[in-house]
């Protein structure tokens, strides 16, 4: 946690059309380290991701600072964004099923990245494609390299993603849910191949999702969210110690294995979590 | 009991009228093309009292002359008085629309919901003969049909209505086929209830909005084709003033005297414009994707 | 009044002779009157196609489903319908769009000629934690959860004794996802129903279930108790693989 | 392997599918063939024949036969090719039509080419501005073209670019003086008189066709417009053009490299439908244009109530129409990794 990587400060997002933000007031900072942003559908955490590297059309993001890095997120222009996303900063889609191309070859769309952001020749950014397929433990990758993405499985289709988006070396990584598409015996796996690089090459990551266990197990620190705000912060191993009634009414309404097959406990959702300052 | 839910659901359906309604008034393109249907309705209504001239009375002292002077949009060849005409041909092509429409709109509803619904050999043979009535672009069948049937304007509504049932019945059967497999479908069967019952009560409900909005549309089609066949002097006979045929006899002179076929093909393309207009708009407004949002 | 079931081969098969394609070779598994027995594996496995066939939705399998020894194919429909009901995944996609509550609800009360219909309709919507003026929403009006209450008191108002839930929490928030699994825990034990649950998620399977059956490309590996998860008792590679998984990705391991 | 074989059995099915179509044209056809309440005999014998000549011809038709025979000398007629002789020319309709056709082809060729190439841009614009003036815009100027008349069109077009702007060739497919200067090969009036090197011959046809093609492609572009929004909003909602954009590509790069390539198959299939409509269009506008055509051939023959000629003639489009869509489906197949 040496260096800022990303510096966000009173960060409020409002999408075109809606009467109220959908991130309101959320700010905090990331180092070379795994975070998570935890919340229920429709608590803003998804929406953080994208505004971060600008893909929300006609929403309005505005913040006491966006900084990453050296940049200001805010005030590039698009051209200059252009040179961020993918490049220094990308992130991994929920779904292979949608978020691959249907009709080009998985190989190709992983060696775009490397042409969008490197001068060299076809060959070569195939070359290095091939190279980060090995690197997410794909087995046979030049045979992956030629296959469309209805050939290959879930799993498979997801180490394909975090190739794609490793490929130009970013500093900072979003995964959005990056395993809620796939099977318990999978999503270990993947998270353990993306876990292993981003560590190895000391990315930031930004870990989205709505699942207290796997931020508890693939984080350092965790945010969580409730309608557009941050209600905690903490480290993830002491998550179980948190201290907001809604960080705590979440863990509680979990079913365990092993656990009392007492009613679980049910989230009283109190107004004034929507006030408090995080 | 029932009762309770008559009178539930009547104000909501009149709500959900007067929302589309609104709706389609935000937006200026759909709200001229509510405006045209209004004042062809109107004129249709009360093409006595708008017309100034009787639309069959020749007068062959006055022939030809340009508009103005009492003739708003000048006389034809027999000396009938053009706008009058016009207004009294309102009456015509709102026949054949509303004819059409509703012989074709439920029969295509029906069909197509069943057999997307039902699936299996009905499905297999409903969709051969589709297939085969789509196989012609709907003006050369009805060409066809009114050619063996004998020109007339009754002839045309029917040959009109026989070539447009099958695409809306196929629209309605690819509504009903992603629906079919909806669980709320499965629950319903869960329940008891028999595919009739399903059909009308939980699938037709789904498909009519874009049955609606593929009607509308169609309207403007069914207004080109019975020009087209008025032009070709396949559909309404003189002297009736029907629009297309008015173009086909106004063609003879139009190198000298334009009002003759200017005006009543101006009034085909507001026409078949302002549904074309409506219909793109209704599809905004019943958009079920937006629907299930909200 | 509690049922048992019993599942004897059932299998789907495609096409025939050697060019057959097998969809689900061969499941078989019996469960208690009132118990819940859940029904785990990964997606593609045919744990939601068993639900299917067991429920008629889908006839073309073989092999027996018998509800207290009674094949649900020599059911009468009208038998059949108020003998087992089904709570599906997505709050969202079962409930018609353009139907109330009230619709929803009254539906069934028609089909099967019953009387006294405000007052069953009112009892349901009540049982299932929804106050009655919910009747007259539509499912645009309300939250995932309270679809899913709707979806399960449609189930309920025909008062079935077989409940097939087809994973009835997975596209629900924790907290919502918490108070279903309360209601449908609480319905057991008032009305002695017995469920059939398909779900992926193990912690779910031992909060709910007492047995259940882990299922790889339709075929059942092996059905445990609930209490072989906690110590990973399974003996078939693929379920030990699956609650170990499980176990890891819980952080318990 | 399995796969391969559904595959196969998917092909068969076509076929049989075609099959029926093509009978089922046939029926429809006949039926409409047979069910004019005018008199087929009298038209071929006249009004003031005897009754001896009224009974050889009725005989020579077969009209004395059950439905069923007629039915099956019809179908036997056609499949040898012999689908009688025109009343007005007094030639076999099927070689009327084969000298007829080429010049529709031409129209509309150049037609769906104008069409095409103002339609799918223009769709794209729309999807890619969704909601903004531009998709308004696109919206009324393709229902504009959708909703014209297009025999009023093209009379008003005569008036306004040839009589008074004279500005493009009037009726017909070249002026009146170039008549028979080329030699028909191909019946491609732009063909045969570039390969004659009759360059005035080519430039007079090219003047004449641009006006009718124009007209006809604005209107066919309605379609291919709106069809190629739809499409295209389609696949900008994806969740493959945010991580195009994640990769950093420009909206430009992601909309062409990667939305337009997943609508490219989906277009060649409307294209397909489209050029098939446009012979509807043609027939309208060959009357007007005088164009020596299918269409003008048809209505020629409408109007006499020559019903060999134009259950001919729809029976032509129809198979026209039913290879067409076979072609887009074959397309499809063989563009579209996920249907290899």
């Amino acid at each position: 946690m040496e260096k800022t990587i990303l510096d966000v400060r009173n960060l409020r997002i409002r999408y075109g059309g809606a009467s109220t933000d959908a991130v309101r007031g959320v700010s905090f900072t990331l180092g070379r380290e795994r975070l998570g942003i935890v919340g229920e559908s429709g608590s803003g955490k998804s929406t953080i991701g994208r505004a971060l590297l600008r893909l929300l059309p006609g929403a309005t993001i505005t913040a006491d600072s966006l900084r990453f890095e050296d940049v200001d997120l805010l005030a590039l222009s698009e051209k200059e964004m252009l040179k961020v996303r993918g490049r220094r900063m990308s992130m991994i889609l929920q779904d292979p099923k949608f978020s691959l191309n249907p009709i080009r070859r998985v190989g190709d769309q992983v060696a775009e990245t490397y042409l969008r952001h490197f001068k060299c020749s076809r060959g070569e950014a195939r070359e290095k494609a091939i190279a980060m397929l090995e690197a997410v433990k794909i087995r046979d990758a030049e045979r992956v390299y030629a296959q469309y993405p209805h050939e290959i499985s879930g799993g498979m289709g997801q180490r394909v993603m975090i190739a794609m988006m490793l490929l130009a070396d970013p500093d900072l990584v979003i995964a959005d849910e990056p395993t809620s598409a796939l099977d318990v015996t999978v999503r270990l796996q993947v998270l353990n191949i993306l876990d292993g690089l981003v560590r190895d090459r000391g990315i930031g990551l930004i870990m989205i999702s709505h699942d207290l266990n796997l931020v508890r197990n693939f984080c350092d620190r965790v945010l969580i969210m409730y309608a557009g705000r941050v209600v905690e912060t903490l480290q993830a191993s002491e998550l179980d110690s948190a201290q907001h009634p809604y960080t705590q009414g979440l863990l509680a309404a979990q079913p365990r294995i092993g656990g009392s097959r007492a009613p679980l406990a049910v989230l009283d959702r109190k107004p004034e979590w929507l006030e408090e300052k995080a | 009991m029932s009762a309770a839910v008559e009178t539930h659901t009547l104000p909501g359906w009149l709500n959900a009228l007067k929302n589309i309604l609104l709706f389609l008034l935000r937006s200026p393109t759909s709200a001229f093309g509510l405006a045209v249907l209004a004042v062809l309705i109107l004129c249709a209504l009360f093409a006595p009292l708008i017309a100034t001239h009787d639309p069959y009375v020749q007068a062959l002292g006055n022939t030809l002359k340009p508009p103005g002077n009492g003739h708003l949009f000048g006389t034809d060849e027999l000396g009938r008085d053009i706008f009058s005409r016009l207004v009294y041909g309102a009456r015509i092509t709102l026949t054949i629309i509303f004819l059409v429409s509703i012989i074709v709109g439920p029969v295509g509803l029906l069909i197509g919901a069943s057999a997307g619904y039902l699936g299996g050999k009905f499905d297999t043979v409903l969709m051969r003969i589709t297939d085969i009535f789509l196989s012609f672009p709907s003006l050369i069948l009805s060409l066809a049909f009114v050619a063996a049937l004998g020109p007339s304007l009754n002839n045309a509504i029917i040959a009109i209505a026989l070539t447009s049932w099958p695409p809306i019945a196929r629209l309605a059967r690819a509504e009903a086929m992603t629906f079919r497999k909806a669980d709320y479908i499965a629950a319903a069967r869960l329940q008891g209830a028999s595919p009739l019952r399903i059909i009308v009560k939980s699938i037709m409900p789904m498909c009519l909005p874009s049955v609606l909005i593929r009607l509308t549309l169609n309207m403007a089609t069914v207004i080109l084709t019975a020009a087209g066949l008025g032009f070709l002097g396949l559909g309404a006979q003189p002297p009736l003033p029907e629009w297309g045929a008015m173009i086909a006899t106004g063609r003879r002179y139009m190198l000298d005297n334009w009002w003759l076929v200017t005006f009543p093909g101006l009034a085909i393309l507001t026409v078949s414009l302002s549904f074309n207009l409506l219909g793109d708009g209704l599809r905004d407004a019943l958009d079920p994707k937006q629907m299930n949002k909200r | 009044m509690s049922v048992s079931v019993e599942v004897r081969d059932l299998s789907i098969t495609f096409g025939e002779g050697a060019t057959a394609v097998k969809v689900l070779p061969g499941v078989s598994f019996s469960v208690q009157p009132g118990e819940c027995f859940g029904l785990v594996g990964e997606s593609g496995s045919g744990k939601s196609t068993v639900l299917r066939c067991m429920s008629m939705l889908t006839d073309f399998w073989k092999g027996d489903v018998l509800i207290n020894g009674r094949s649900v194919r020599d059911m009468p429909l009208i038998e059949r319908c108020r003998t087992l009901q089904m709570v599906f995944q997505d709050p969202y996609g079962s409930l018609h769009p353009r139907q109330s509550v009230r619709t929803v609800l009254n539906e069934p009360l028609v089909i099967h000629k019953l009387g006294d219909r405000e007052e069953r309709m009112r009892r349901a919507i009540t049982d299932v934690g929804l106050p009655v003026s919910f009747l007259d929403r539509f499912p645009h009006q309300l939250s995932g959860g309270q679809r899913q209450r709707v979806a399960i008191a449609r189930a309920l108002i025909l008062e079935p004794s077989l409940l097939l839930l087809d994973e009835p929490t997975s596209a629900l928030d924790v907290s919502v996802q918490a108070e279903i699994l309360n209601l449908l825990q609480r319905l057991r034990e008032e009305r002695g129903f017995t469920y059939i649950m398909v779900t992926h998620d193990l912690a779910v399977v031992d909060h709910m279930c007492d047995r259940f059956a882990v299922m790889l490309r339709g075929e059942v590996t092996e059905i445990l108790p609930r209490d072989a998860i906690d110590k990973n008792r399974a003996t078939h590679p693929y379920a030990r693989q699956l609650i170990a998984a499980s176990l890891e990705y819980e952080g318990a391991a | 392997m399995s796969f391969s074989r559904l595959r196969l059995g998917g092909a068969v099915g076509q076929l049989g599918s075609i099959i029926v179509t093509l009978l089922g044209l046939l029926v429809l056809t006949f039926f409409i063939g047979r069910m004019m309440p005018a008199d087929p005999v009298r038209a071929i014998v006249g009004e003031d024949a005897t009754r001896e000549t009224y009974e050889q011809v009725y005989h020579a038709l077969g009209l004395d036969r059950p439905v069923w025979e007629q039915f099956v000398y019809y179908m036997r007629d056609v499949l040898t090719g012999n689908f009688g002789t025109s009343i007005r020319t007094g030639q076999p309709v099927i070689q009327d039509i084969l000298h007829v056709m080429p010049a529709t082809i031409e129209l509309a060729t150049f037609a769906i080419l104008i069409g095409a190439c103002l339609g799918i841009p223009m769709g794209v614009f729309a999807a890619v501005n969704k909601d903004r003036w531009p998709d308004h815009a696109v919206r009324v100027f393709s229902l504009f073209g959708h909703s014209m008349p297009i025999f009023w069109t093209g009379m008003i077009a005569l008036i306004v670019f040839y009589a008074h702007l004279d500005l493009v060739g009037g009726s017909g497919r070249m002026d009146q003086f170039y008549i028979g200067l080329v030699d028909e090969r191909t019946g491609f009036l732009l063909i045969d008189s570039l390969r004659a090197g009759e360059m005035d011959v080519f430039w007079s046809a090219l003047n004449h066709l641009i006006l009718p093609a124009t007209l006809l492609g604005y209107s066919s572009s309605a379609y291919i417009t709106r069809m190629t929004r739809s499409f295209m909003l389609d696949q900008l909602g994806q969740e493959y053009v945010t991580t195009a954009r994640v990769k950093g590509l420009s909206r430009g790069q992601t909309i062409w490299l990667h939305a337009f390539g997943n609508i490219r198959v989906q277009l060649v299939t409307i294209i397909a439908l489209a050029y098939g409509s446009l012979l509807e269009g043609a027939v309208l506008i060959e009357t007007v244009f005088a164009w020596p055509g299918f269409g003008s051939y048809l209505t020629s023959n409408l109007i006499i109530g020559d019903m060999n000629a134009v259950m001919t003639c729809v029976l032509i489009i129809g198979v026209i129409f039913i290879g067409l869509n076979l072609l887009s489906d074959i397309l499809y197949r063989i563009f579209d990794p996920r249907t290899r």
